[in-house]
């Protein structure tokens, strides 16, 4: 075992920190989609996912996240080149698409409203939208953290000497597409 | 002994800006946190315990009527809440965030002010759930809050058990992120794994529990609330809403947490029980896999709770079949605690006289806990005082006396001071009958058919005799406890001074001076064994006997003045205890809809004020530091992005 | 934070040139097809059932595996990193499928 | 799990040794005979096939874990005087013992064995017990807040809280809560191990007596203000005893439908709850209260709390919460109707008359 300066064995500090959170918040998501999984058929007499499900509008808003992944490693490519400009597009284009993913999310909400699945309609709304809306939430600070970034890009520069935040933010951008992986397989796709 | 060198008479005067109360307020020190928590851990173990006297009075004789049934739901829910989640929680994560860091050879831990900010989230979310009494009474759903009984409460109560619960569990992520990455990151050069004491391999196996196991409990607590405040359906049977379902959320978290909460004593145990024999620790390999194989399989026995909820034979044998394993593992470090001590050269200190009394009573309550694995017997012992007996014995015989343990062994550390000896003996005896007398009756009781959180019993069930003497045994506990109060307090204040290393201690916290300076360490250590201080401290004859070496092991602050080393250290920041006061004022408005909108808003104003002024402090500011103004590339840019991490924590999910 | 940060620095620099931007490109189709092939099966009768639930899972698995270990880099980053995240993948996969089982909800309606 | 050289040294010689055991044979014949209290609503006390199932079980693993304590805490207790530095002794070197392998794997593998085999009876315990039961009399167990309804399926007959069984015959209860209750749990100690009762579940449990008497039993699962008071009590009879008692309750109630017991019953909403069987009363409501057809038939009320006096139901009716803390606001207990005096003792002798 190497006697180094610093941190033992190697290990980014602040990556292992979000690492470690992250899995953490896998467990987080696993114990949702599992309620959802347990009360999918649980329709109490309103509509159930085959009714609802809109599977192209989803597999579109899918898309769009999963490029907002390509967004984020471009831009963490171009920060990691120190290369503001391309960063600053970067960054802008995966908040850009984060927010059109929200937007569809809005919208599919209030059209599921409206068709009559509200959060006390039944068990399967009510686990439906905690899934979702807890990943929207996610998504939607997301968005945040992209912003913030991407005005500090703007007004000092964002510099790989100046710690870790892109690389982190990316960490977590990233999640958050997995997860939706996760729920587009398992909540849309597999239900109907 | 070492000799005892000239130590200030309590904690040394700290540099203005790190001084007064201000300064304990806007500490990212470690240590001062570990003292915060420990502390306030202290102040809640008086109040559980006072809720417990209150319980045992009313149940010392048939039919009693000190309370009403209304108030003893809402005692003995109080007294489980805080017993777990605010004092044995906090009080491990005390001595992990004071010695942990020390242990590894680290001047902090990962994420100072993230730290901070864990213990300001405890705090506020411990002032929370228990201002509910001054605010429409305690939660009454019991500390296990089933649904639908939790649902069904149309009194807040029971609101602010699911939210305070919410609060400490975003303190206890935080603490375990900070944890796994402290030890994975910031060890001494040479401070392997498998060179690590065995209680930060607890720390980490508990942190790995926490990460693991706090957001299942996290989500059926989201569904509590949504439950009750939002209309949704997640336990309500009449639309499809299983209650079931919580009882494995919560026991898919609850199971693991009861080891989050006897690891870490577990750890103490295996630091006290070498120290005292003059051995190093047996099998020390063992113990560890043990440690983690226990946190493992902590994870694969939650149904066992749910012997009697209608499992199915099939799932019955699965869980019960799991549960018989981690007998093992625990056995493992029983045999090697006593392995541990035999052949060496004991000195029955206070703190070691509390470790033997934990390996003692921890192997009535892992057998105790045997017997539950034995699925039909569990059927008679579930919710019964049998279970009561069982667990007091895991989590008082084991946790609280590995608790006291570290506090005799460490006192002398922390505040410079010794505690002392013979009032600390009477302490622990004291405690060790009045804690028999109390809990051993109850197996006898709950085999006798009491259930457990009854506010009464009838006469002439055969109960009284040894509630009678559980009663009494109670407050041999609460004198025992005063008997502490003194002596921590005279002890404090003109115990025998300590001197960096009283104890001819095997770890690296016993290197230093007592208490540590600021930056633990002038030099960092250089790791070259397990136990190096001893091995520093002592070489081999040729009878492979230990002989005193003549080096001077310690470091160089430990014998010096402060003053002449100059580390660069984090500042202070008001900023962790600002967003703590931020989220429990959001969760306070949340009580209170639709008035409470504007709390609300007020809570996220502040809250949103404290992540922005956090990602833009400037942690090297000359003014709130000793002076150290000397620029840290990585530092500003770095903290931003922990800031981030706390924003998606507190404002996201958990 | 009182250590310094130059073992940061190295770590950073090794496994930052694994992947170019044309490399991000190509998994981005990669994964944009694997999407369109899992809609387009649920829309080819016949092809329905357990071969259709299997064909969506193992394509869900394949996405999430890519963006975690090029996207995220994970497949760079050290054993330790590794080990909690699919640890806790594992863990939770494990711990969701018992008690889905102990409820008889799992393969009752796929 | 005895290899531990502790124990060894800890045995000097034969006789001593046979000496010790004979002792601690002793020891634990007493201790477990002042376990039991034979009481009642006493586990350790089993009436039935079943229960003597898992108290034997339980026995056999109390044995163990006996043999087990005594051993660790005899090394425990040894090795501290052995090894104990005397006051005023100086710190003495002791060889740094790391550990050893072969040791570990011992106390490894020796626990693993004793469980290996305490896993055996234990398993076929499980399924014995879960085993459905033939020619079962079958019973539904509802758990209300905070009592209990028992309905006899195949009898029609419906009563609370007091159950009464057939000696030497299985009876299999159905265990629900309605949906708009709580979980409860059904626990007879001497009868049987305890099973939940969970709102939109139904639990299967199988109980039976082998004599004649009286098994006392209450809630095991906290169920919100009266979990305490929420008690049930089983009396076994002879077969031909429990017929006699089907037909008491099979007969029809015992109502004046126009005297003045039976207009306060109806004037007063009592009937908004509580059913009395062959009249108009059928009970239900948001609250459904315990039946009453043959409510002087029992020996208890509010949960099996009382003693059916006439006392004891005089005060009940002028102020049921005092008699036992209920929520009759949120619609879980019985309100408190303002009887006057008059009207408190036509009702108690209106229901005294249910028999």
């Amino acid at each position: 075992m190497a006697v180094a300066h610093t941190t033992s064995g190697g290990l980014d500090i602040r990556k292992t920190a979000m690492w470690s959170f992250l899995a953490s918040e896998l467990m987080f998501f696993g114990a949702l989609i599992s309620t959802f999984l347990l009360y999918r058929g649980r329709t109490n007499g309103g509509p159930d996912a085959e009714e609802l499900f809109d599977i192209p509008f989803t597999s579109v808003s899918s898309f769009v996240l999963l490029m907002s992944s390509l967004t984020m490693v471009l831009a963490h490519n171009a920060w990691e080149r120190n290369d503001q400009r391309q960063l600053r597009l970067w960054l802008l284009s995966t908040a850009g698409l984060g927010l059109v993913f929200l937007g569809g999310q809005f919208y599919e909400f209030s059209t599921f409203v409206h068709e009559g699945l509200k959060l006390d309609t039944s068990p399967f709304g009510s686990s439906f939208y905690m899934l979702t809306g807890f990943h929207g939430a996610h998504v939607a600070v997301g968005v945040l953290m992209l912003s913030a970034m991407s005005i500090l890009s703007f007004r000092v520069g964002l510099t790989k000497s100046r710690g870790m935040n892109v690389e982190l933010v990316a960490l977590y951008w990233h999640f958050v597409d997995i997860v939706w992986i996760v729920i587009f397989t398992v909540v849309y796709l597999l239900q109907v | 002994m070492a000799t005892i060198v000239e130590a200030p008479p309590v904690a040394p005067a700290a540099p203005s800006s790190r001084g007064g109360l201000w300064g304990w307020l806007t500490s990212v020190d470690h240590k001062k946190i570990g003292i915060m928590y420990g502390i306030s851990a202290f102040v809640f173990f008086v109040l559980g315990g006072i809720e417990a006297l209150v319980i045992r009075w009313q149940l010392a004789v048939p039919d009693g009527t000190l309370v009403n049934e209304e108030v003893y739901n809402q005692l003995f829910t109080m007294h489980g809440t805080t017993m777990v989640f605010l004092f044995v929680m906090p009080v491990s994560a005390a001595f992990g965030n004071y010695f942990m860091p020390i242990m590894i050879g680290a001047r902090d831990v990962a994420f100072p002010r993230m730290n901070a900010l864990s213990f300001w989230i405890f705090i506020s979310g411990g002032i929370f759930i228990s201002s509910s009494f001054f605010l429409g009474g305690f939660p009454d759903g019991a500390w296990v809050g089933y649904s639908p009984l939790s649902t069904q409460s149309e009194v807040i109560r029971m609101d602010f058990w699911a939210i305070g619960l919410l609060i400490l569990g975003v303190a206890s992520l935080l603490g375990a992120v900070n944890f796994i990455t402290t030890i994975f990151t910031m060890r001494a050069p040479g401070m392997t794994l498998f060179r690590m004491p065995v209680f930060v391999w607890m720390q980490l196996v508990v942190a790995f529990l926490l990460a693991f196991s706090l957001p299942l409990v996290t989500v059926g607590l989201f569904q509590v609330i949504l439950d009750r405040n939002f209309g949704t359906l997640f336990y309500d049977a009449a639309t499809g809403g299983d209650p079931i379902l919580w009882q494995h959320l919560f026991w898919l978290f609850g199971h693991p947490e009861v080891y989050i909460l006897i690891l870490p004593a577990m750890g103490i145990v295996s630091e006290v029980l070498p120290t005292f024999s003059r051995k190093p620790l047996f099998g020390y390999q063992f113990v560890v896999f043990a440690g983690a194989a226990i946190g493992f399989l902590g994870f694969g026995v939650w149904a066992h709770h749910m012997f009697t909820s209608g499992l199915g034979p099939v799932a019955e044998t699965a869980f019960g079949l799991m549960t018989m394993t981690i007998a093992v593992p625990t056995g493992i470090k029983i045999f090697n605690w006593v392995g541990t001590m035999w052949g060496g050269n004991i000195s029955f200190t206070t703190p070691m006289l509390f470790s033997v009394g934990f390996v003692a009573m921890f192997t009535i309550g892992g057998l105790s806990g045997v017997t539950h694995s034995i699925v039909p017997a569990d059927t008679q012992q579930h919710d019964s005082y049998y279970v009561v007996a069982h667990f007091h014995y895991v989590l008082f015989g084991g946790a609280v006396f590995g608790v006291f343990a570290g506090v005799y062994y460490w006192f002398g550390k922390v505040f410079g001071r010794m505690l002392d000896e013979t009032i600390g003996k009477w302490h622990y005896w004291l405690m060790f009958i009045g804690f028999n007398l109390t809990f051993a009756p109850m197996h006898f009781l709950g085999l006798n058919g009491m259930p457990r959180r009854i506010a009464t019993y009838g006469d002439g069930l055969g109960w009284n005799y040894w509630n009678f003497m559980a009663t009494v045994g109670s407050f041999v506990i609460a004198l025992s406890i005063l008997v502490f109060l003194y002596n921590a307090v005279r002890s404090y204040r003109s115990g025998e001074l300590a001197g960096p290393d009283p104890w001819d201690g095997r770890t690296l916290e016993w290197t230093t001076s007592s208490p540590p300076a600021d930056y633990n360490f002038a030099e960092v250590p250089v790791v070259e064994a397990i136990d190096d201080f001893w091995y520093k401290k002592y070489g081999e004859d040729e009878d492979h006997l230990p002989v005193r070496l003549d080096t001077n092991p310690l470091d160089p602050s430990a014998s010096a003045p402060q003053e002449e080393f100059h580390v660069h250290l984090p500042s202070p920041s008001y900023y962790p205890i600002l967003l703590a006061v931020g989220i429990v004022t959001l969760a306070y408005g949340f009580l209170w809809l639709p008035v409470g909108y504007l709390v609300m808003a007020a809570g996220l104003g502040i809250m949103l004020w404290a992540i922005f002024g956090w990602a833009m402090e400037d942690i090297d500011h000359p003014m709130g530091d000793n002076g150290h103004g000397e620029g840290h590339a990585d530092d500003g840019g770095g903290d931003d992005a922990e800031a981030e991490l706390v924003g998606t924590s507190s404002e996201g999910a958990e | 934070m009182a250590t310094e940060s130059t073992a940061v620095e190295t770590t950073e620099e090794e496994h930052a040139d694994h992947l170019s931007p044309a490399n991000y490109w190509m998994i981005a189709l990669f994964l944009a097809i694997v999407t369109a092939v899992e809609v387009a099966i649920t829309y080819i009768p016949g092809y329905d059932g357990a071969l259709l639930v299997t064909s969506l899972i193992v394509l869900g698995i394949v996405k999430f595996l890519t963006v975690v270990a090029f996207f995220m880099h994970l497949k760079y980053e050290p054993f330790t990193m590794n080990f909690m995240f699919y640890f806790g993948l594992l863990g939770a996969l494990a711990l969701f499928i018992a008690v889905l089982l102990s409820f008889r909800a799992l393969f009752d309606t796929f | 799990m005895g290899s531990h050289p502790a124990v060894k040294n800890a045995v000097t010689s034969h006789r001593q040794r046979r000496l010790r055991a004979g002792v601690f044979v002793a020891i634990l014949t007493l201790v477990l005979a002042a376990c039991g209290t034979g009481g009642a609503q006493d586990g350790l006390s089993p009436a039935s096939e079943r229960a003597s199932n898992i108290d034997g079980l339980f026995r056999l693993t109390l044995i163990i874990a006996i043999v087990v304590f005594v051993l660790v805490q005899a090394a425990i207790i040894y090795t501290s005087f052995k090894f104990r530095r005397k006051k005023g002794e100086e710190p003495r070197p002791v060889k740094q013992i790391h550990g050893n392998t072969k040791l570990e794997i011992a106390w490894t593998i020796a626990p693993a064995i004793i469980l290996a085999g305490l896993a055996v009876p234990t398993v076929q315990t499980i399924f014995e017990n879960a085993e459905e039961p033939v020619d079962a009399l079958e019973i539904t167990v509802t758990g209300h807040q905070w009592w209990w309804e028992y309905e006899y399926t195949d009898l029609g007959v419906v009563t609370a809280n007091e159950m009464h069984i057939p000696v030497g015959q299985d009876i299999a209860l159905t265990l629900t809560a309605d949906a708009g209750d709580v979980i409860h749990s059904f626990w007879v100690p001497r009868l049987s191990g305890k099973r939940d009762l969970v709102p939109g579940h139904e639990n299967t449990l199988t109980i039976s007596a082998d004599e004649v008497g009286l098994f006392l039993g209450q809630c095991a699962e906290f169920c919100g203000l009266s979990h305490a008071n929420m008690r049930l009590r089983v009396y076994a009879h002879e077969p031909a005893d429990f017929d006699a008692w089907v037909e008491s309750q099979l007969a029809p109630a015992t109502v004046v439908e126009d005297s003045e017991g039976w207009e306060l019953f109806v004037n007063k909403g009592c009937t908004a709850c509580h059913a009395i069987d062959g009249t108009e009363a059928e009970g239900g409501g948001l609250n459904p209260g315990p039946n009453l057809t043959h409510f002087a038939q029992r020996d208890t009320f509010a949960g099996a709390l009382y003693d059916s006096t006439e006392e004891n139901l005089s005060a009940w009716l002028a102020n049921p919460s005092e008699l036992k803390s209920m929520r009759p606001d949120l619609n879980r207990g019985m309100p408190n109707l303002g009887l006057s005096d008059d009207e408190i003792a036509t009702l108690v002798a209106f229901l005294q008359g249910l028999s």
